[in-house]
């Protein structure tokens, strides 16, 4: 546990200090929402009505992209070797290279969030849902990434190749998320939705550290 | 030296490949063409779609074969993973282009039934949606293969992706099922066993038979393509090595 | 005859089904068989190769 | 005692070695020597555990060393190609956080002692990224001081170090052997160990055996 921590530190002070690498994602995820007001039309009631589903696949595709470089800097340094070689098991190494990579690019996602539905004329009941929704999704996003992550690390074409493997995998969050701040604006149910959302984040995040693993050790070898 | 499997001929497998061919041919033309002849001539029109429900027969068995497909690869994966036979890495690696080939299949029929049906050619219907995912991760998987130079490695890493996949189908589908349940309930067949009439369903399952076969020729001819390959890359490394 | 063709007015959606499908197995089934023979080739190539350059190591 | 018997390694669909056993008992050390694609790379990613071999077997003080992992890496110590030396941390930063994921002792006077066998205490403040490559290679192996384990794995170790700094590695190998480590290294000749068993990989290649049966 200990050293779980200590990893994620690391991780996280890595991060900081590389500054713009997770900014960068936040403005991606802002400009990619940023994009459909221009392509659509600026008619507030055709904004509202796409809001949730846009800031979803906007949240989608930036975490997709930041998830490139979860392994990758590891890798190309000798640092994987022997992160593999130290005492944590390679499984909880992945979940605590995860969590930092959460707290880094998810994390700001949520708080840039609202402000995007503003942006979106989403209306107001919808807000709090939205947060909690990708609070519950956006670590099945990282999780289920991270295995794409593995998987790729010394292929060629990495970035487009995650993209492929992990979006499909991605639209079950998609749809419920959606689904949840829909349900929320529109006076519907919105609790079931939140808690297959947990339920898959509870799965991920017993089974992709798992395959994680599987697919650095391969990478490893 | 019986662990270096890679270097084995697999000599049996050859043999019972060339056993098993000739009968696989023979039972795809067979199947086909009774299965082609119930579809058009004992088959009855629809009583809603009319003779546009023709096209089921080769929409419906592709569709299954999408999934067949996917799970034969997960399976061989599995056991890739597992016991390392390579010839379940082989086979998954074979098993790849034609499961997507149904997979499109099923798409393109599925559109072309959509039209006269929907008066549009797409249609996000639960079915449709499904199997696009499906392609997607069929090309996933085949991208993936393709992205290494070493074969070994590409195999492995396609195996776990594959795997993973094979769990994600089912929540995927499920997904997928609920959101249409909220956006647009209608859908083309509804496959639910009992309220299909026993002169629909023989040459559904006469089709899937003939796919089956057809699928399990075309495997053959594409494992015994890998082991050649095999064998040139081996012949090429001895040339770079001298080994 | 003519009446079977037309497929009861749908002849544009179920003759383009079944030769789409039809079509594409046997485009599968002969770049698979064409694949295996290019292979083949190739094999008998190199190892006719190899044992050439056995010989001549060999005096 | 470090051993390893009828160890085959095959990387992609090439056999690299075959049949190769070694054995090595605490506080002796062991050359890998052997032309480029004989495997010496290979042999110690395998004795670290990175790499399975196809078929063998390989022991830690008589218990298998294949079976465990985890366990069989908290013996060990690898330095590979690659220094994973953090560009944007701090020499010291670099080096505690190597020995702390290794459940070590990380107080900074434990790590500025780990720095100085090299000659590196002078850096420790210094972000990684000014450093050259020899530097570099200077603090990963401090990192292996900073967290003691018995069995060390060098790959080509010597690499971009100068004639100092290979002394002082020469220093810290006996000191580690005089404690009861045992230290495998691959090289091109140009560090000096004493009494070390010499293996030459290349003699388990599969040309060299079918010559040798010839």
């Amino acid at each position: 546990m200990k050293q779980f921590a200590f990893l994620v530190r690391r991780d996280l002070s890595l991060a900081f200090r590389q500054g713009m690498d997770s900014m960068m994602v936040v403005v991606f995820f802002v400009i990619a929402v940023v994009l459909f007001p221009l392509g659509v039309g600026p008619e507030p009631s055709t904004l509202a009505r796409i809001s949730s589903g846009v800031i979803w696949v906007a949240a989608l595709l930036s975490a997709m992209l930041s998830l490139e470089r979860l392994f990758q800097t590891d890798y190309e340094d000798g640092s994987l070797e022997l992160l593999a070689l130290s005492s944590l098991p390679l499984e909880v190494t992945v979940l605590a290279k995860v969590t930092a990579h959460w707290i880094t690019t998810g994390l700001p996602l949520i708080v840039a969030a609202p402000v995007l539905a503003v942006l979106m004329q989403m209306e107001s009941e919808g807000f709090l849902i939205l947060i909690v929704a990708l609070l519950l999704g956006t670590p099945s996003l990282s999780l289920i990434g991270a295995v794409g992550a593995a998987l790729i690390l010394g292929s060629r074409r990495g970035g487009v190749l995650l993209s492929l493997l992990v979006l499909p995998l991605y639209i079950p969050v998609l749809i419920f998320g959606v689904s949840a701040v829909d349900g929320a604006i529109g006076g519907y149910e919105f609790k079931a939705q939140l808690l297959i959302l947990g339920g898959f984040f509870i799965g991920s995040l017993a089974l992709t550290p798992w395959a994680g693993a599987a697919g650095l050790r391969q990478a490893l070898e | 030296m019986a662990d270096l499997h890679r270097f084995a001929n697999p000599t049996r497998f050859l043999k019972l490949a060339g056993l098993i061919q000739p009968w696989a041919l023979a039972v795809f033309l067979i199947s086909a063409t009774v299965g082609l002849y119930m579809a058009f001539f004992t088959a009855p029109a629809d009583y809603q779609q009319g003779e546009s429900a023709r096209i089921m027969y080769v929409h419906v068995p592709a569709s299954w074969m999408s999934m067949f497909c996917y799970t034969v690869m997960a399976v061989a994966s599995a056991v890739s993973l597992i016991w390392k036979h390579p010839l379940a890495d082989v086979s998954a690696r074979a098993t790849a282009p034609i499961g997507a080939a149904f997979t499109f299949l099923a798409l393109a029929t599925g559109s072309l039934w959509g039209k006269p049906m929907w008066g549009t050619w797409w249609v996000w219907d639960a079915r449709l949606t499904s199997v696009l995912v499906l392609l997607f991760l069929h090309i996933g998987y085949m991208a993936l293969q393709g992205a290494f130079d070493d074969r070994v490695r590409a195999a492995k890493a396609s195996a776990i992706l594959a795997l993973v996949g094979f769990v994600n189908v089912p929540i995927i589908k499920f997904s997928v099922d609920w959101w249409n349940t909220l956006h647009q309930p209608a859908s083309v067949v509804k496959m639910s066993g009992s309220s299909i009439h026993p002169s629909m369903l023989w040459p559904l399952l006469i089709m899937a038979i003939a796919f089956k076969a057809y699928y399990v020729w075309v495997l053959l001819v594409r494992m015994r393509q890998e082991l050649v390959a095999n064998k040139v890359r081996i012949l090429r490394l001895k040339q770079v090595h001298g080994g | 005859m003519g009446e079977f063709l037309e497929m009861g007015g749908y002849a544009a959606f179920v003759w383009p089904a079944y030769g789409l499908s039809f079509g594409l197995l046997a485009l599968l089934a002969w770049l698979s068989l064409k694949g295996l023979k290019d292979t083949q080739k190739m094999f008998d190539r190199l190892s006719a190769d190899a044992e050439i350059d056995e010989r001549k190591s060999d005096k | 005692m470090f051993q390893g018997k009828d160890l085959i390694c095959i990387r992609g669909e090439r056999l690299v070695f075959t049949g190769l056993g070694f054995s090595v008992s605490p506080g002796g050390a062991l050359v890998l020597i052997g032309p480029n694609g004989s495997g010496k790379s290979s042999l110690l990613r395998m004795m670290a555990g990175l790499l399975k071999p196809a078929a063998g077997k390989m022991e830690w003080n008589g218990e298998n060393a294949l079976d465990d992992f985890d366990e069989h890496a908290s013996n060990l110590h690898y330095v590979g190609h690659h220094d994973a030396v953090k560009p944007v941390l701090s020499v010291l930063e670099n080096v505690r956080f190597w020995a702390g994921v290794r459940g070590a002792e990380i107080d900074d006077k434990n790590i500025l002692t780990a720095l100085d066998a090299f000659d590196s205490k002078h850096l420790a403040d210094i972000p990684g990224r000014f450093l050259s490559a020899g530097q570099k290679r200077r603090v990963n192996l401090a990192r292996i001081i900073a967290a003691p384990a018995p069995l060390w794995l060098l790959d080509e170790p010597t690499t971009a170090l100068d004639r100092a700094s290979i002394s002082l590695l020469d220093k810290a190998i006996k000191r580690h052997r005089e404690g009861g480590g045992i230290v495998v290294l691959s090289t091109h000749a140009d560090i000096d160990i004493e009494a070390a068993t010499i293996l030459d990989i290349s003699d388990y290649s599969l040309k060299k055996i079918k010559q040798g049966a010839a």
